[in-house]
């Protein structure tokens, strides 16, 4: 094992330790455990109100399509860019 | 339909309407094209100039726009029945207007600049799309009031900016260049995405003044902050995250450079909005005292980023003084240039949070109109250097210092043009440079003397710098190989031209720009609670 | 890359369809069933992205050029962005209303809401765009595996064919 | 406790695909270990939105019930598609540094064209 590879495990180690002790002592504080989310006035609403208020049966989708449309035209914006972009990189380079 | 009322969706609409039309523009005819996207440019750039005039005359200086519903609907729906925000919207204060003014005049220069300087090239249709699709990121970026809307925009700024950094495909290192670029952008992005992930599991919110009016400031609000701050510190070409930015500004086209710098000024935008908003109402806690110090807060986070400050400032200058490449060299001193903001900022921040300065609210005002308006002149100077850089390259297709020579016989005005990108860009006394580093000396002074004197003899080293290039490039014996170099096309002068009118018209009335532009974003940047009450109501 | 065997050609022309209708049907149904544009369209690109690898990509570049499918995206993200822009004009009057929907719509046929009746007929503007982002993401995606597969050929192959 | 092997997944892969672009010296590795930890974003974000005994946030055919959060789950589909479009933008600029340097190792390239 040389130098290199030392450096990266511990640094690496020291990360997870933190990180590890973080979510086990730190949960009743402020992250909630898996499936106990306490905080869900934003989300209750779209679930009661999707049917009603965009007409749609599917919540994420009126989520995806209504109530953040705009997030999903920057989500097709990023799409058309990264086209453009690899036709960009391989075009050809004489006229 | 009254389009005043829609400005903010249509400062963001118009140009993405305007990249997804190219493609179908440029199947016509190259001129047309080029029309249609100078057109679209100038549009935005009025449509930002509309909406700042409307936020600089509102009576709270915030316009929100509500995607999708009614924004008083809205807005009255939370204030009164305690519904959650659903939806995202645009709130526009000072800063978002005063930083998108930037984002629009830049492109517009870029792209009539672009008429001649890419004429030669092919795939020009995607060229001209992605520069108006990183318009619409920036912009986006900076009007946005929603956290995951942010992180989008600044994706897709991000890949439209690397796609166009690796435009000279036949050169191995601006493939290389591009490469850094999306490797650290989506990085950092991923960095964002997780700390509104860690906001969201929260307050199950992702509104900026939702959460800002929320916050707690525990520990994973600290996880949170560590991340932003790396994140777009990293985008923004802080100290140790600096290395991308000589690579990306030197590589890729003159225009491109000038647009990414206003990419680069957003993610600093990003920094302010975390720093000032979303935590504002965190910074001034009392934390432990160390002496007569105390340890708040916003005291920590302004020596942090005060530390970072010198050593961009010390790498940017330093690593320029041994370039030989014309356009690295500059972008070092962009460099060192963000430096100066990042110095300005946290001089704010230690004066306003650290509590040892007796008159801490004229030192604060002072450093913030200091940094706000050098983010406007950086813009300005850099851009102008690197156009005159691109212009050099267009001429003699030569951008090494050994090469060049005795270019000022051949090249009057782009000669003129660099002249007063030098002084300008090394704080000289006519020109807008000289305007916001006298205030941000003045602040630092008081702040610490040890701080202004760095920043002064580094301005001082930049200014040697710059000597040391126009005298090689420009005066000196003439090279063999350039003896029948040309001026450079009308087009191209004449967008120089723009820009050295605009830096000397500040250089010469800066009290203009300070009581019109800077302090209503400076207003908007200290004071979170009107960005709060703005939209949940009165708290 | 040139194509592959025989039986490989054979069994792709078989599931070819199949994966299309499915890919189509995702899109359609966004509203009611989980899918969408995006999810639909990676399907119907993922079949196209089969036929490619099957009949290689210099055969395939001879049938359909990215130029064609580039302005196909654009035309998506166009239909995308003016439904968004409509809204400015009818209804409501915001960027980004529900035009067809509500109490103000215009919509004759897309104009109720779905309660949890499967029907393709609902949720105003959500089908519309479902088909602009499906069109874009088909386009989108199956241009990036094409040029990409084609930058890979060597030179000598391609003039060979 | 034991209920929260979620995040703990989170973190391993956050880890897993931070050491792969610290310490890999392999272009395309480096890549890998960008999507690994894009994985872990939307793992966590995806885990956020979920509420015990509760079903998709989907009314067609639906049994009942507590449904799941809608929000996360339009996030994570955002940044999935974010994902595909920053991949195809680095693969192709790995395609043609590959054709530059004849190498895909960190310490080689970016050298003179």
């Amino acid at each position: 094992m040389n130098k290199r590879d030392f450096l990266a495990l511990a640094f690496l180690t020291v990360i997870a330790v933190f990180l590890v002790f973080s979510v086990v002592f730190m949960f009743d504080e402020d992250l909630h455990p898996f499936g106990e989310p306490t905080e869900n006035d934003m989300d209750q609403y779209i679930i009661d109100n999707t049917q009603t208020e965009t007409g749609a049966d599917n919540g994420v989708t009126s989520v995806v399509f209504d109530y953040r449309g705009f997030d999903t035209l920057g989500e097709a914006t990023v799409l058309f860019t990264a086209v453009a972009g690899v036709i960009l990189v391989f075009r050809r380079l004489k006229k | 339909m009254n389009i005043m009322d829609h400005l903010p969706a249509l400062v963001v609409a118009v140009p993405l309407l305007g990249a997804f039309l190219t493609p179908l523009v440029g199947k016509v005819n190259d001129k047309l094209r080029n029309i249609f996207v100078i057109f679209i440019a100038g549009l935005t750039c009025a449509l930002v100039f509309l909406l700042a005039n409307q936020v600089f005359t509102d009576p709270d200086g915030i316009i929100t726009y509500v995607f999708g519903a009614d924004t008083e609907d809205t807005l009255k729906s939370i204030a009164e029945q305690g519904n959650p925000l659903v939806r995202i919207l645009f709130e526009v204060d000072g800063l978002s207007a005063f930083m998108a003014i930037i984002g629009s005049l830049l492109p517009l220069v870029a792209v009539i600049y672009s008429w001649s300087f890419m004429k030669e090239h092919t795939g020009l249709d995607k060229y001209y799309t992605l520069i108006l699709l990183m318009t619409a990121g920036m912009l986006g970026m900076m009007l946005t009031g929603d956290l995951f809307n942010f992180f989008v925009f600044l994706e897709i700024t991000s890949i439209a900016s690397a796609a166009l950094i690796a435009f000279y495909t036949d050169k191995g290192k601006a493939m290389v260049a591009g490469f850094k670029y999306i490797v650290i952008s989506s990085i950092g992005a991923l960095f964002i995405l997780l700390a509104i992930a860690i906001f969201y599991a929260q307050y199950d919110a992702l509104n900026i003044a939702v959460i800002a009016n929320n916050i707690q400031y525990g520990f994973l609000d600290k996880i949170a902050l560590v991340l932003l701050i790396a994140a777009l510190g990293m985008k923004s070409a802080f100290a140790p995250m600096h290395m991308w930015l000589p690579d990306a500004y030197g590589r890729a086209p003159a225009s491109v450079t000038f647009v990414l710098i206003g990419t680069t000024l957003a993610s600093l935008y990003g920094v302010l909005r975390v720093c000032f908003t979303l935590y504002g109402k965190n910074l001034a806690a009392t934390g432990s005292n160390l002496g007569s110090l105390n340890l708040t807060p916003g005291f920590l986070l302004g020596a942090l980023l005060v530390v970072l400050a010198i050593i961009t400032i010390f790498v940017g200058v330093f690593m320029a003084l041994k370039q030989v490449d014309l356009k690295r060299m500059i972008a070092y001193v962009a460099v060192a240039e963000i430096g100066y903001m990042l110095l300005a900022f946290s001089a704010v921040l230690i004066s306003l949070y650290g509590g040892t300065s007796p008159n801490t609210e004229v030192v604060s005002q002072t450093a913030l109109k200091g940094g706000l308006f050098h983010i406007f002149n950086d813009a300005l100077d850099i851009g102008l250097l690197f156009l005159v850089a691109g212009a050099i390259y267009y001429a003699t297709k030569e951008t090494s210092l050994n090469k060049l020579g005795g270019l000022a016989r051949n090249m009057k005005y782009t000669t003129i043009f660099f002249l007063i990108g030098l002084f300008a860009a090394s704080g000289m006394p006519p020109m807008n440079g000289f305007a916001s580093k006298i205030l941000i000396y003045e602040s630092t002074y008081q702040v610490n003397p040890i701080l202004s004197v760095i920043a002064i003899l580094c301005s001082i080293l930049i200014l040697a710098v710059f000597v040391k290039v126009f005298h090689s490039v420009f005066l000196g014996p003439e090279h063999v190989s350039l003896k029948n170099v040309k001026e450079v096309p009308k087009i191209m002068l004449l967008s120089m031209a723009i820009i050295s009118g605009i830096i000397i018209f500040f250089g010469l009335f800066p009290d203009v720009v300070v009581n019109n532009l800077i302090s209503p974003a400076a207003e908007a940047l200290t004071n979170n609670k009107i960005y709060i009450s703005s939209i949940l109501g009165v708290i | 890359m040139s194509g592959m065997s025989r039986i490989v050609k054979t069994m792709t022309s078989t599931v070819f369809p199949f994966a299309m209708i499915f890919g189509l049907y995702v899109i359609a149904h966004g509203h009611l069933t989980p899918g969408g544009g995006f999810q639909g369209g990676a399907v119907v690109a993922s079949a196209c992205a089969m036929v490619l690898v099957a009949y290689g990509s210099v055969w395939t570049m001879r049938k359909i050029k990215e130029k064609h499918l580039s302005v196909l995206e654009s035309l998506g993200a166009l239909g995308f962005i003016s439904l968004a822009f409509l809204g400015l004009i009818f209804a409501d009057k915001i960027f980004f209303d529900d035009f067809i929907m509500g109490p103000n719509g215009i919509g004759m046929i897309f104009n109720n809401a779905a309660l949890g009746e499967s029907d393709i007929f609902t949720a105003g503007v959500i089908p519309l765009m479902n088909f602009a982002v499906g069109l874009k993401v088909i386009a989108g995606l199956f241009a990036i595996v094409l040029v990409m597969a084609y930058a890979t050929v060597k030179v000598k192959e391609v003039k060979s064919k | 406790m034991i209920y929260n092997i979620p995040y703990f997944a989170v973190i391993a892969l956050i880890l897993i695909g931070l050491y792969a672009i610290l310490f890999r010296r392999n272009l395309i590795k480096i890549v890998i270990g960008i999507t690994l930890i894009e994985s872990g974003v939307n793992l966590f974000l995806i885990t956020l939105g979920y509420r015990e005994g509760s079903t998709a946030p989907i009314y067609t055919l639906s049994p009942g019930g507590i449904m799941s959060m809608p929000v996360p789950q339009a996030l994570t589909l955002t940044s999935i598609v974010i994902g595909v479009a920053v991949l195809a933008l680095m693969l192709s600029f790995i395609i043609h540094i590959y054709r530059h340097y004849k190498t895909l190792d960190v310490r080689k390239i970016g050298g003179d064209d």
